[in-house]
């Protein structure tokens, strides 16, 4: 086997395993913020664009397609990260008003529980 | 001196073969790639809790730009002029829309996003068929072909399923006579196109007609998926753009692709895996648009004479007596936009020293996770949002829970009638509380389309309202107490 | 950089990320099992005593430092899993006696517990 | 045709460099290692729960099967006569042994084991530098260095961790003037050799100075190091093996190697961590083989008059009143071989309906999980096995504690007395049970080598006896209750 398809596949296995086990303990809560920073990640297609974009003796349809495809990507990747980070700030890990903290998991005031 | 032998000769003709037409890149670029991928894993990995989040979007965005200022460094990269205008111009038209698009129209925007993502893919393997051509080795073929037919159909196929979600398009399933058959057909003829472009490389035509056929599979394939299928079916996009990426990575020889490819592609497995599972629905079934077999009962069967209503005064004047509150968000919170009026209420509660939660359910909503990002909007400490599984064993002790907008994760029919179409689907247990309060507009019911027996138990009272009005009503009654 | 060290570097990163994610899972209780494991698989390089013994034209020196390295080699493999094996069959999940069944987490009699 | 373009021909001539000796492997043996690439890792998942853990072990011995046999089709490979001779005389070797070492000496065994997976690995670099010597290129040569240097000091430092742990080897940390000074002249000099070697690999004499220097820094970085430190030392040279093998892989361009070695250097790195933190040691700490400073109270003062002795008898007659039993083994269950015994006096105490859980802390005993696989052997159910986070929860509500042979992991000092040197070390709370029983020989100290306020606590009672002994008298006595 060509050595280069070797290696890439041996990447390629490392890689997909590597991200299941990273991804599969993400929190349940994070889900949508997680869609969105993969999709963000999986635009480094940028990095093909404009290396088949630059190259100098490319043909014009070619660097016309190219020239396309890094404006694609760019807006994958910064509407990505940015929508991303707007979301996860929005992840407080508590109000900083001082009724709101202590109450917590429990009723302060010790109290029978009444039901309905 | 190094004699040109055969063996060496080979390997030098395969590396000219395949992704060889690329100078070997320098060292530091690799090295940078390097890092970059690793900064990559390490920024999903960090996205696992809150608390290191932020600082894995961070790490992405690192990698993600030191890739692309190496890139830039490349020895064979000339045409800067091109690459800078058009990288702007995705900038300049990405930002404003990152930043002002609402929290609800979150799953519809992702879909766009990947849209032009898997365009990209789609076209930098078009355009290395164009410049390469019949100097391409087959296993470059291959991978070119890969490359393009996912990213092909994600492109259309994403940009249909923000459509249904943004209910541009029908929501509805659209069936038609021989749909499965069409479909399949389509994508028959995609590989039978694409092997064509394998073997005959230099025909001008079956190249064209290959990338046709690709889009139209796109379309064909989303278009039968029921909107409410959408973000299973975005997930699995996701999985899809990412795999095209990683093909893209074969072609040109990038690790970096490969492995950023790589993650999404598993991650957008995993994810659509994990709503199947919550969804207590298989993969295939999804896929083909087809609703489960099933025999719900007749609505008027459970609610006739059963159902009792309230009124925002007489919600208040519950809550003003509970001490454990449960709150249980569904689609229709985020249809009302109801998150700030919720986390008001929340925030009157907690003053008042109730104590409350809330009860996330995995498919609460139209895309997992969809009611954490809204209720965070909404500025509740995460600490509050409890998942299923932490709040269920706790339903017992609970005075009331609050339904609103959630239908078919609080229906007990999926837990106690093994003939429900959702049977099997695990549930919030909300008819285990005290007293239930569920706001809906009506008693229409939810994506599944089956009615809920809940609504119909002792201890359940409906508020027929607006999510956001039902929630403001209700404070302004609370304010009064 | 050369492709082969290019795509060995990669190969290596993501299988130490990997190890490391996969590793930090395992129970303490399985910790000894898993060095005896790891053990028995980092002798892997027997494959690489292997290839270099089996070169037909490679001077004796080399064969025999090669064959020392296969038998040494091949003592990891079969010792560290059989001995990790052998660790792990004793772990059971329950005794299968039924009076060792039965009392379980609590005592079956509702006692009051006493101190002492 | 193909010309012999530059590019083409520099690709070429790196590829001899660089492991390009060895033919391009066929595609099947490729696959094959790939798919045992997958298999290792898998195994390490796998072995994650006891529940799994089996299947784990056999991913492992299937892909080494796999990899071993594809090997053998190698096309290069010639010399079957001499593999298979050398293969099975491995193989016959190791299964006596493998099956009857005994549970507690099984530290050292993986010690040995190490000592010749590192020797193979060290010995193949040799190999490949007398094979092909001078026409190795730079980075290969490196390779070979890293190798050579990790493959034989892990073989000699792992026969002296054994020898230590056997006790055959003086378990004291041996100390001698200028000590570090001296290990670190060594590395120096192993390291200076490596680099001559690099640079004039034709000369004949530095490659066999360079190997003894590294066999003599083996000896001498673990030599200095105490006996109770060993298992760290062990996870350690765990990782050197493995990254070890992974240098043989950069060497002879082999993946598997390199993702096998890889997974091995992370775990025993990881390893190696928990257990230093576990401890509340640092690595440097134990690397040195320096004992934390911190004071010590004296064991007199703290002893003196208030020492209660109990025994078979009365420990019985405790147990018979008891309802929730906690028994703590340590170092000293393994050293007395104490491990069915207890096993009976659980099912006892089962039988006659007392709740009898393990509280195992990580590092009792002398190396991580010990006392797990001891408790195992003894049939005694993983699920009454709990962790110290599990355990110390109801420690306020069990009725006698039963110490048998642990000393330092349940020292009070090491939470209460920030001036202990083993202050900060987490422990398993026994002195909140109802009564504890401690069982150990004499008043001495454990690895630690301090005194243990427990002893002379209100509710502890000593049993002055060996570990087995105790627990079968205490068996005699419950049985004629
Ligand atoms: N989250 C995911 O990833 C995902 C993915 C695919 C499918 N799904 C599916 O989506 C469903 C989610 O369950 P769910 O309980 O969240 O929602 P649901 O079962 O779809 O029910 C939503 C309810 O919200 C009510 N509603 C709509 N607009 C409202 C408004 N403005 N104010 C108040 N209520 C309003 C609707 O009743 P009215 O019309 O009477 O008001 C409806 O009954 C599940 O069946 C799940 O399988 C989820
Ligand atoms: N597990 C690991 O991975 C690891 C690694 C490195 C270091 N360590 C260290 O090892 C120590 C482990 O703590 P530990 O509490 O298990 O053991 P320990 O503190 O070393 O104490 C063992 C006790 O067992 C007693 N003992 C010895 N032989 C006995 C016999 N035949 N019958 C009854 N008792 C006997 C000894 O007292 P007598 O002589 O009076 O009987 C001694 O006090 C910790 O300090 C830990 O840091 C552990």
């Amino acid at each position: 086997m060509d050595a280069n398809l070797e290696s890439n596949l041996f990447v390629f296995a490392l890689a997909a395993f590597l991200g299941y086990e990273v991804v599969r303990r993400v929190s349940p809560q994070l889900h949508t913020p997680l869609m969105s920073l993969t999709n963000a990640i999986s635009a480094i297609s940028v990095v093909g664009a404009i290396a088949v974009t630059g190259v100098s003796h490319n043909p014009a349809l070619v660097v016309v397609l190219g020239s396309i495809a890094i404006t694609a990507a760019m807006i994958n990747v910064v509407g990505g990260f940015l929508m991303t980070d707007r979301m996860l700030k929005m992840f407080k890990k508590r109000t900083v008003k001082p009724p709101a903290h202590s109450p917590g998991q429990h009723s302060p005031q010790p109290q029978e529980p009444n039901r309905g | 001196m190094v004699d040109c032998s055969a063996p060496i000769f080979a390997a030098g003709l395969n590396t000219a073969l395949l992704g060889g037409h690329h100078a070997p890149m320098p060292s530091y670029v690799v090295l940078i790639y390097l890092a970059a991928a690793i900064l990559f894993a390490l920024s999903l990995k960090w996205l696992s809790t809150p608390r290191t989040a932020r600082v894995g979007v961070l790490a992405g965005e690192i990698g993600m730009a030191a890739a692309i200022i190496a890139t830039l460094f490349l020895p064979e990269v000339r045409h800067y002029q091109w690459i800078l205008v058009a990288g702007l111009v995705g900038v300049i038209a990405a930002i404003p829309v990152a930043l002002v698009v609402p929290m609800t129209a979150v799953p519809q925007q992702i879909a766009m996003f990947h849209a032009f993502g898997a365009l990209a893919a789609a076209l930098v393997g078009t355009a290395e068929y164009y410049a390469h051509g019949t100097a391409l080795g087959t296993s470059t073929l291959i991978a070119i072909g890969f490359e393009s037919l996912l990213g092909y159909l994600t492109f259309t196929g994403s940009i249909v399923a923000a459509g249904k979600l943004q209910e541009i398009l029908p929501t509805a399933p659209m069936s038609y006579p021989f749909q499965n058959f069409v479909s399949i057909a389509t994508l028959g003829a995609s590989v039978i196109a694409g092997a064509l472009v394998v073997l005959y490389p230099a025909n001008a035509l079956v190249f064209p007609i290959f990338v046709a056929l690709c889009l139209l599979f796109g379309v064909l394939l989303i278009m039968p998926i029921g909107g409410g299928d959408m973000p299973t079916v975005i997930a699995l996009l996701n999985s899809y753009a990412g795999l095209s990426a990683s093909a893209m990575g074969f072609v040109i020889n990038n690790k970096l692709l490969i492995i950023g490819g790589a993650l999404e592609g598993s991650s957008g497995f995993i994810l659509s895996m994990i709503m199947c599972k919550a969804m207590n629905r298989s993969f295939v079934n999804v896929l083909f648009g087809q609703v489960q077999a099933g025999k719900a009962q007749k609505a008027d069967d459970i609610y006739g004479g059963n159902i009792k209503s309230v009124n925002a005064e007489e919600v208040a004047a519950i809550l003003d007596g509970a001490i454990r509150v449960v709150i249980v968000p569904g689609y229709g919170l985020a249809v009302a936009q109801a998150q700030h009026a919720t986390g008001q209420l929340f925030n009157l509660l907690q003053e008042r020293s109730v104590d409350v939660q809330f009860g996330i359910h995995p498919v609460a909503g139209r895309m997992p996770g969809h009611m954490n990002v809204l209720l965070a909007e909404a500025d509740i400490p995460y600490d509050n949002l409890k998942e299923m599984d932490q709040i269920n064993p706790e339903m017992e002790n609970i005075d009331v829970a609050i339904v609103n907008g959630a239908n078919d994760v609080v229906n007990p029919d999926a837990r106690d009638n093994p003939n429900s179409p959702i049977a099997g689907m695990p549930i919030i247990n909300v008819d285990k509380a005290g007293t239930v309060i569920v706001i809906k507009r009506s008693l229409s019911p939810g994506f599944a389309g089956i009615p809920n027996p809940l609504f119909a138990a002792r201890n359940c009272l409906m508020y027929f309202a607006d999510g956001k009005k039902a929630m403001l009503d209700i404070i302004a009654e609370l304010e009064k107490l």
